[in-house]
């Protein structure tokens, strides 16, 4: 005894919930997605998860030496990125293009701020909004899922929301619901995602506030301004079309680009639900998941100003 | 009272007047080349879509179309009559159209038999790189040329089956689409006038 | 000797020292908006030249006469009527850089770095600095837009004063030429330059534009946004 | 013909403009002292509240308005001082300039460290758990609380130890009202020898903790031609105004914490030269 | 009405001064340090863009164009923004100092603001009618106040950030510009029917 | 059975291990060190002087103020020296230090006080030393002794006992029931409180059932089963858990009508009634890795943790770490050379995998502190903001209703200090507030 004890503040304990942890589960939430997108693109699209995966975690790494900070590939919040923005975009987009994205999200959006925890916007659709600005043309072309590529002989196929926009013809709710459709390469399967959320739900990674209010909000309101009139709108179709269920149940999600308080969060999810149906239906783009949740980023501090909790026992003043 | 309120006030007068004289000055130097340059400029994007001609009248504007009882589409602007030893030949019609980023303005070249002569995108306001390919480069526009359809143009995102069929610019259906659009104006327009003369 | 030194040395501080754009972060608004191409660069920045020398050799003149009260309405009736000059000439001689540069002409008017240098230096100097001086910052504004614009325009189109040169290496990314790359590109563009003549230099309070205002909006004076 | 227009209506506005204006600002005139931004030119601008009012604005008011000596601001040192005093019209008055000493030598080698601290890297976290990790609760612990206030880049940390550099260091007194243990002292900036220790315990407990600390052993007391040392509570301490920096001191000191720390004039902060 | 409304939305979200077209640019980024002093210096830009959108329409329409003095309308345009940003100063300044100090220190950086000239010019271009261009110059200003804002909050937040060293200051800063600019390209091609 | 509770909070693991160890008497040691700072409000002044001859319950220091409370001495013998040391806090504290000579000879005013009004009631709770033994050490005449113009309607019984490892009060609980309500009773007869609650996390099925057993024959003693999470016994949530009030920022128990006591204080106010002897020794609960056999052990007051270890078989593994308290609230010691205090509740010897802290990693915003926080604060802004250094706004985060319950770092994924850097900006406010 007679090596010097440790002394330090209270508490003495901590809970096993690590960072590292919390990123790992989303991976693993995120591997019904990814083979969804494998099954319904083909081995193209394996390649691509590898490519960002790889190239976001080699930027992370590069970066971190450069600035000389420690190093944080360990805690996979790189390989979450990586994964997610395969994840969101074409499955058939050039692999230097991903590289780039990838450089965008990690390098760009996320290390110049500081690293985890302190970008303000979220990395992967911050990254995607540049390729689709940037690459409009290779970002905007779908192919068809492999099952439905021996029925249609373009090469070019429309997304479910861009067949709305363009006049086509819509898929069903079932193959929508499964994935079958165009799109990007893991925002297709709604079943699959679903599995996702539930096993962070379980996992108490997520809140239900979130995606629950997100996708609620906006069913809602594709519903009320519908194309003929108030109220005739079809809240499941713009539910499941596009990147809504993936942008709800991940991206919306994310720590650090979101409200700490619950009451935050519903009015952020809100807030994305409401942009990201006005996107779809007033602006000239077909989709608005991307740039819904990256407004309401950029809103997040303000968000967060206005909405703190209510002090105990003080509920008159806050 | 001099110092605080009159003395400012005339050294301010006295370089106002100084330099707007001087700008006066500039202005009536440069006024008429000024003017000059713009009606050479319009001369030769007229020239540029309707190459045959040798002179063009005075253009009608939209509303003294309409009084004299012709169909014109708000996109219509105004109409330059195209003329060749004397006679007129075909139409310059002036149209502006709504596109991705705003107002997309153009001049269309068009003969009494309804052969689109050419097309030049005089201003637009569209993504460099995207919709900006439309006035950039020929290809695009120059899909129309020849004989107007029966009927109107199609916006498709294929290669085109026939001679109505126009093809997309990749990424941005909404600028092919206006202009496509006004070219269709403007041919409705001729069609019109031209079965009037 | 000493006065031609002194000379040399206010010709040359625009160009790296007191660079407007990238050391002093003056006149955002064209360094960002016209510099989508290196020409426009090239043409904003000739353009600005001009005002700003012509406006700087005016008001030397005329400083000693102009009673405090009216010196900011009588200094900008100076630049803006060069800008106006300016907008003339360009209108007539070249009719296609006028086009291109747009609404951002007139604006010349409200390009900080004029009107600071009028207060901060011809307000105070005789009209030989001055001109120098205009010459000087005038140079340092085209250097620096042309840089942002080239690397823009390589970046965002593929092509350097029009003249494709990446066809084959990679796409160019268009964003490079819309709004989000302005702000990007310089945002880099200063960080190197900070790097590059990075000569630990913190005086803290000072004003760097001498605008004299002490403004708390300023974004030069170190501590600005605190009132 | 066609000059004459604009310059009528270009001129016209002028007139309106500059009659109003000037009309305006002699109606709506607002009376301020000039003296109060001529002062706050002269002040440093270093802002670190040394003089006690809020910023180097806070004290050109209270120099033009309330009559407040210059002196008060230690930092801008003698030429600013004059400089001001100069403007208002007092008399200069006599400031003494003074540099931040840290009273303690005990870095990692010489101080006995009690336990093992995990936590924020500040002198006041490490102080409420136990008054800290060194043995000896009057010494320096080294995590730089003071050196985070010092506006001036005049602390730095090294081994456990905090050390001021005296040509940085401008006597603002920031530091001395940092550190938790109260072991920097503002000392006379030509006062070369100081008593590096501020144990107040006894001797052999002293020895215990520390190798450099005062045992209270009085040899210093004793061997000072000028009866400038004396002890107080067990600490030996230097009378400045008696020191005469003969140095015989330090030659006994069997703890060796007593120590020179003259500067040379040229090397120091320009703003502090003294005449 | 539906005019009015379709200017009000272009010129806030689609055709944000600040984000889309560049101008304002220098407050934008001088006075987002913090929310309390972006509100101030919104504040006086939508005052002083409401107040001389309608002199200078006035000015123009009565003084220039009857003139056929079009081409001196930069150098009318700065001289009336000029005065007028000065006199309302020297007016705060006496009669309402508790405004004069929350607004009064932005007052001065407004002449020299591209934003209020530039929306001066844009109306020019574009042939609004008097109502149209008060109407274009309140929304210009509360577009120039939801960047600022927002920009403030997100700036408040870089302030503890751990930014790599030459990135610290402006070039962070412009960085974060161009990501909220990147989010604004959501409104681009937003239609208002 | 569980009934209203609080928002927030967290789920440590409850590591009782000690639940069935019957509580045993650590005997006399070679030498106590009794400080004379035990407890919150004025400190005591020594009594006694080198060389004095001291018996058990011997008064040693004492005040005149009225938020404070006597030290006795813990046994019979002699006062080797009386000087300052470091304790736990950042000042040195007077001690004595006491040799004992073994005989435990009994002070001879050491009897059954006389109590027949509110007033000697609480006098004689002042007289027996008595300071609050759930841990915060506050005199408890004191919160017996309310403004006049209070209205107390609700006697709270702390029995919740949410720190893991610590079951001193539930042995209490188990072994001394009888003192309990009896205490409580005393407590409700002198000060004209009509109703006492006595709330127990419902992990411990057993006391609440001999507590309910107990209580059922009085029928303004309720006992309530309380849903396990920590800091159920922090009395602001067991207020709010109990009756559904919530005490405002900066007020106390009383502004709501309640009094909050700990089980052992109301159970030591009834023992003594009946003998008189102050407060001179204390149940601790020893436990944590390094421990080879843990247990509830009866300590002296004054006696040095090591030999309450020894007692206890000694180290099992290299100690690094040793807590005063639970592993929550519990205060960090430099030495096992350290006395137990009145308000010691645990002594905790951890290993080196139980003891060492994992580094701080960036904050990724993840809220889960703030969902944690049952004070409903921002824990994550706070540490932001004091870490870097900018103190403007810490008042308006409420930075001083924090209560330092680890909650927030407990919950943490990136292992913040996020108390350390509360407790830093509090002393950064105080320090502003006196210049
Ligand atoms: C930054 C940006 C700029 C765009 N610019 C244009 C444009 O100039 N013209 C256009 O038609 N569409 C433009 N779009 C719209 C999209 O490219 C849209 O997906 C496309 O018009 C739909 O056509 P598609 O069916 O060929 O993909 C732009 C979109 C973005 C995000
Ligand atoms: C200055 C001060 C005055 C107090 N006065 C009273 C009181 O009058 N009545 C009371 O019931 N408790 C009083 N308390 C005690 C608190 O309510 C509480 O029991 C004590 O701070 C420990 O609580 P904790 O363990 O929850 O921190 C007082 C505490 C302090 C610090
Ligand atoms: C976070 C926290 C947890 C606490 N947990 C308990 C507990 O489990 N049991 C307990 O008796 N007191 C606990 N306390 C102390 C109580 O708040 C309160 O001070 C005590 O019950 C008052 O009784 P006493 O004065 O008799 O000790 C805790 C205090 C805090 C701040
Ligand atoms: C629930 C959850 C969702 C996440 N979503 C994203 C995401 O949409 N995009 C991304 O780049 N990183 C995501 N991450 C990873 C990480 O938090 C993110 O990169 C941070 O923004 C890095 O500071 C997510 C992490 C978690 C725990
Ligand atoms: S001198 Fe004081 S504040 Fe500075 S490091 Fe030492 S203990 Fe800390
Ligand atoms: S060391 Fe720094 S803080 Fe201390 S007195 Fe000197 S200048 Fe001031
Ligand atoms: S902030 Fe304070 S009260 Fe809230 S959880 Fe953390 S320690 Fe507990
Ligand atoms: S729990 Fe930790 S990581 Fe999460 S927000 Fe709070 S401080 Fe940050
Ligand atoms: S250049 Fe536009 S506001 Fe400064």
């Amino acid at each position: 005894m007679d090596s010097r004890l440790y002394m330090s503040s209270s508490p003495h304990i901590r809970s096993g919930v690590t960072t590292q942890r919390l990123m790992l589960d989303v991976i693993i939430a995120l591997i019904p997605a990814s083979f969804a997108g494998v099954y319904f693109f083909g081995l193209r699209a394996a390649v691509l998860i590898a490519v960002t995966v790889i190239s976001c975690v080699g930027f992370e790494y590069l970066m971190r030496k450069v600035m000389k900070r420690n190093n944080t590939v360990g805690d996979l919040s790189a390989a979450v990125t990586g994964l997610l923005l395969a994840l969101n975009v074409p499955p058939t987009l050039p692999l230097w293009m991903a590289v780039v994205g990838s450089f965008f999200a990690i390098v760009v959006v996320k290390q110049l701020f500081g690293g985890i925890g302190q970008n303000f916007v979220n990395p992967a659709l911050a990254a995607r909004a540049f390729l689709i600005i940037s690459y409009g043309t290779r970002m905007t072309s779908w192919t068809p899922p492999l099952a439905k590529a021996a029925e249609i002989d373009a090469a070019t196929f429309a997304t479910p929301l861009g067949a709305l926009k363009e006049g086509g013809q819509l898929p069903n709710l079932l193959d929508m619901f499964l994935g079958n459709i165009g799109g990007s390469m893991g925002e297709t399967s709604a079943l699959a995602l679903i599995i996702g959320g539930m096993y962070l739900l379980i996992r108490g990674v997520i809140s239900w506030h979130i995606p629950v209010v997100y996708i609620g909000t906006a069913g809602l309101l594709a519903w009320i301004l519908g194309p003929n009139g108030l109220f005739t709108g079809e809240p499941l179709f713009h539910i499941l079309a596009g990147g809504l269920m993936i942008g709800a149940i991940f991206m919306a999600t994310d720590y650090t680009t979101s409200p700490m308080t619950t009451r935050g969060m519903v009015i952020y999810a809100a807030g994305c639900g409401i942009l990201t149906i006005l996107f779809r239906l007033y602006t000239n783009m077909p989709e608005g998941v991307s740039y819904a949740i990256l407004l309401m980023n950029v809103a997040v501090p303000l968000i967060d100003r206005f909405t703190k909790p209510a002090r105990f026992g003080g509920k008159a003043h806050v | 009272m001099f110092k605080d309120i009159v003395k400012p006030a005339l050294v301010l007068v006295l370089v106002c007047a100084f330099i707007t004289g001087a700008l006066a000055y500039v202005n009536s130097v440069t006024e008429t080349i000024i003017a000059e340059n713009e009606r050479v400029a319009e001369q030769e994007s007229l020239k540029s879509v309707y190459s045959e001609a040798d002179s063009f009248l005075e253009p009608k504007v939209a509303g003294a179309l309409k009084s004299e009882g012709l169909e014109v589409s708000e996109r219509i602007e105004k109409v330059y009559e195209a003329q060749k030893d004397g006679q007129t030949v075909g139409y310059v019609v002036a149209v502006s159209s709504g596109g991705y980023g705003g107002k997309i303005k153009m001049l269309v070249g068009i003969d009494n038999g309804l052969n689109i002569k050419g097309i030049t995108i005089t201003s637009h306001n569209e993504t460099p790189g995207l919709g900006a390919k439309a006035a950039d480069s020929p290809g695009f526009t120059d899909q129309f040329l020849g004989k107007a359809p029966e009927k109107s143009y199609n916006v498709v995102k294929r290669a085109p089956k026939d001679e109505s069929e126009i093809q997309a610019i990749t990424a941005a259906t909404i600028t092919s689409k206006a202009v496509t659009r006004g070219v269709d104006d403007a041919v409705a327009l001729v069609r019109s006038m031209a079965g009037g003369v | 000797m000493a006065e031609k030194k002194k000379a040399v040395s206010v010709l040359l501080n625009g160009l790296i020292n007191e660079n407007p754009t990238f050391r002093l972060l003056l006149g955002m608004c064209p360094s960002l908006a016209v510099t989508t191409m290196a020409k426009n660069g090239l043409g904003m920045g000739a353009a600005a030249t001009f005002v700003l020398v012509g406006s700087n050799l005016v008001i030397s003149l005329i400083r000693k006469i102009v009673p405090d009260k009216v010196r900011i309405p009588a200094y900008i009736t100076v630049i803006a009527g060069f800008t106006t000059m300016v907008q003339l000439l360009l209108a007539a001689f070249f009719p296609e850089l006028n086009k291109q540069l747009g609404i951002y002409i007139p604006l010349i008017v409200v390009n900080c770095i004029i009107f600071a240098r009028a207060e901060m230096f011809a307000q105070k100097n005789g009209p030989l600095l001055s001109v120098l001086d205009g010459i000087g910052m005038g140079a340092g504004f085209t250097l620096a837009i042309t840089i942002i614009g080239s690397v823009r325009e390589i970046l965002g189109a593929g092509t350097w004063m029009g003249i494709p040169v990446t066809v084959d290496l990679f796409e160019p990314a268009i964003m490079f030429i819309l709004p989000p790359g302005g702000f990007l590109a310089m945002g880099f563009l200063v960080a190197l330059f900070n790097k590059l003549t990075s000569r630990k230099k913190k005086d803290k309070n000072e004003c760097k534009t001498g605008c004299g205002m002490g403004c708390p909006g300023c974004s030069q004076a170190a501590n600005g946004g605190e009132a | 013909m066609s000059i004459l227009i604009p310059v009528a209506v270009i001129s016209g506005l002028g007139l309106v403009f500059g009659l109003g204006l000037s009309y305006a600002s002699k109606v709506f005139e607002v009376k301020v002292d000039e003296r109060i931004a001529k002062v706050r030119e002269m002040l440093p601008g270093a802002n670190c509240g040394a003089c006690g009012f809020s910023g180097c604005d806070g004290m050109a008011e209270a120099i033009v308005n309330e009559g407040v000596h210059p002196s008060r601001c230690p930092v801008g040192g003698i030429p600013v001082v004059n400089a001001i005093a100069d403007f208002m019209g007092v008399d200069e008055g006599s400031i003494d300039v003074k540099v931040a000493r840290v009273l303690c030598q005990g870095d990692c080698d010489n101080a006995v460290i009690k336990y093992d601290y995990v936590g924020i890297q500040d002198c006041h976290a490490a102080n409420a758990l136990a008054s800290g990790m060194d043995a000896c609760h009057y010494g320096c612990l080294g995590l730089g609380s003071c050196k985070k206030v010092c506006q001036f880049d005049a602390i730095v940390v090294e081994n456990g130890l905090a050390r001021i550099i005296p040509e940085k260091c401008t006597g603002c007194g920031n530091c001395v009202k940092e550190c938790p243990k109260a072991i920097i002292a503002l000392v006379p900036v030509l006062s070369g020898f100081t008593v590096k220790c501020s144990n107040h315990d006894k001797g052999a407990i002293s020895r215990k903790n520390c190798k450099v600390g005062c045992i209270a052993c009085q040899k210093c007391v004793k061997v000072c031609p000028e009866s400038a040392i004396t002890m107080n509570n067990n600490v030996a301490v230097i009378d400045p105004t008696k020191c005469v920096n003969c140095g015989e001191c330090a030659a006994v000191c069997p703890q060796k914490c007593i120590t020179n720390t003259i500067v040379k004039r040229s090397q120091l902060n320009v703003n502090t030269a003294v005449q | 009405m539906k005019e009015l409304f379709a200017i009000l939305i272009g010129a806030m979200l689609v055709e944000n001064f600040v984000l889309s077209k560049f101008l304002g640019i220098c407050p934008f980024l001088g006075v987002s340090k913090k929310t309390s002093t972006a509100l101030g210096m919104s504040g006086a830009v939508v005052f002083v863009l409401v107040l001389s959108q309608a002199v200078t329409w006035l000015t123009n329409e009565y003084l220039l164009k009857p003139n056929k003095l079009e081409y001196l309308q930069t150098i009318a345009f700065i001289l009336v923004i000029a005065a007028l940003v000065q006199f309302v100063e020297t007016v705060l300044k006496k009669m309402i100092p508790s405004l004069y100090k929350a607004l009064g220190v932005y007052l001065p950086l407004i002449t020299t603001n591209c934003a209020v000239l530039g929306s001066a010019l844009i109306f020019v271009e574009r042939d609004y009618t008097f109502v149209e261009s008060v109407v274009f110059g309140f929304a210009a200003g509360l577009g120039f106040t939801l960047a600022l804002i927002l920009f403030s909050g997100i700036r408040e937040r870089l302030e503890t950030a751990d930014i790599p060293e030459a990135f610290k200051g402006m070039p962070i800063t412009l960085i974060a510009a161009s990501l909220v600019s990147i989010t604004f390209v959501g409104f681009a091609g937003l239609i208002i029917s | 059975m569980s009934i209203l509770n609080f928002k927030g909070g967290v789920h440590p693991p409850h590591t009782k291990n000690t639940m069935e160890c019957a509580t045993v008497s650590v005997g006399i040691p070679e030498t106590v060190v009794i400080p004379m700072a035990q407890h919150i409000g004025a400190p005591c002044q020594t009594l006694v002087k080198k060389g004095d001859y001291v018996k058990v319950g011997q008064v040693i220091g004492n005040t005149e103020a009225f938020v404070s409370a006597p030290i006795h001495s813990s046994v019979s013998g002699t006062v080797t020296s009386v000087d300052e040391r470091i304790i736990t806090g950042s000042r040195p504290v007077v001690c004595v230090e006491i040799k004992p000579d073994g005989l435990q000879e009994v002070s001879e005013d050491i009897m059954p006080p006389v109590v027949d009004s509110r007033e000697s009631f609480i006098k004689a709770v002042r007289d027996s030393g008595l300071t609050g033994l759930g841990g915060a050490g506050f005199p408890t005449h004191v919160k017996l002794n309310p403004p006049k113009d209070v209205k107390i309607d609700t006697l709270i019984i702390n029995a919740a006992e949410c720190e893991p490892y610590i079951t001193s009060d539930y042995r209490e609980c188990m072994e001394n029931t009888g003192s309990i309500i009896e205490g409580i009773n005393h407590v409700l007869k002198w000060t004209g409180i009509p109703r006492a609650l006595i709330g127990i996390e419902d992990n411990k099925p057993q006391a609440i059932k001999k507590l309910s057993e107990a209580a059922a024959s009085y029928g303004n003693i309720t006992v309530h089963g309380l849903k396990t999470r920590y800091p159920q016994g922090a009395e602001k949530m067991l207020i709010k858990s109990l009756t559904g009030r919530e005490v405002p920022p900066g007020k106390l128990p009383h502004d709501v009508s309640c009094l909050v006591m700990n089980v052992t204080s109301v159970s030591f106010i009834a023992e003594y009634l009946k003998t008189g002897m102050p407060l001179v020794k204390k149940r601790i609960t020893v436990d944590g890795s390094a421990v080879k056999n843990p247990g509830n052990v009866y300590a002296l007051i004054g006696t040095p943790v090591r030999n309450i270890i020894d007692f206890c078989g000694g180290f099992s593994a290299e100690p690094k770490k040793l807590i005063m308290g639970g592993p929550m609230m519990g205060v960090a010691l430099y030495s096992a050379d350290l006395p137990v205090m009145k308000y010691t509740n645990a002594i905790l010897a951890l290993d080196e995998k139980d003891g060492a802290i994992p580094d701080e990693y960036s904050c990724i915003r993840c809220g889960r502190c703030v969902k944690a926080c049952p004070m409903n604060l921002l824990p994550y802004e706070i540490d932001r903001l004091v870490k870097a250094h900018l103190h403007d706004d810490l008042e308006s985060l409420n930075i001083m209703d924090c209560m330092e319950c680890g909650s927030c770092v407990f919950a943490c994924p990136s292992k913040r200090l996020i108390v350390q850097s509360i407790r830093l900006g509090k002393d950064i406010l105080r320090r502003a507030s006196k210049k």
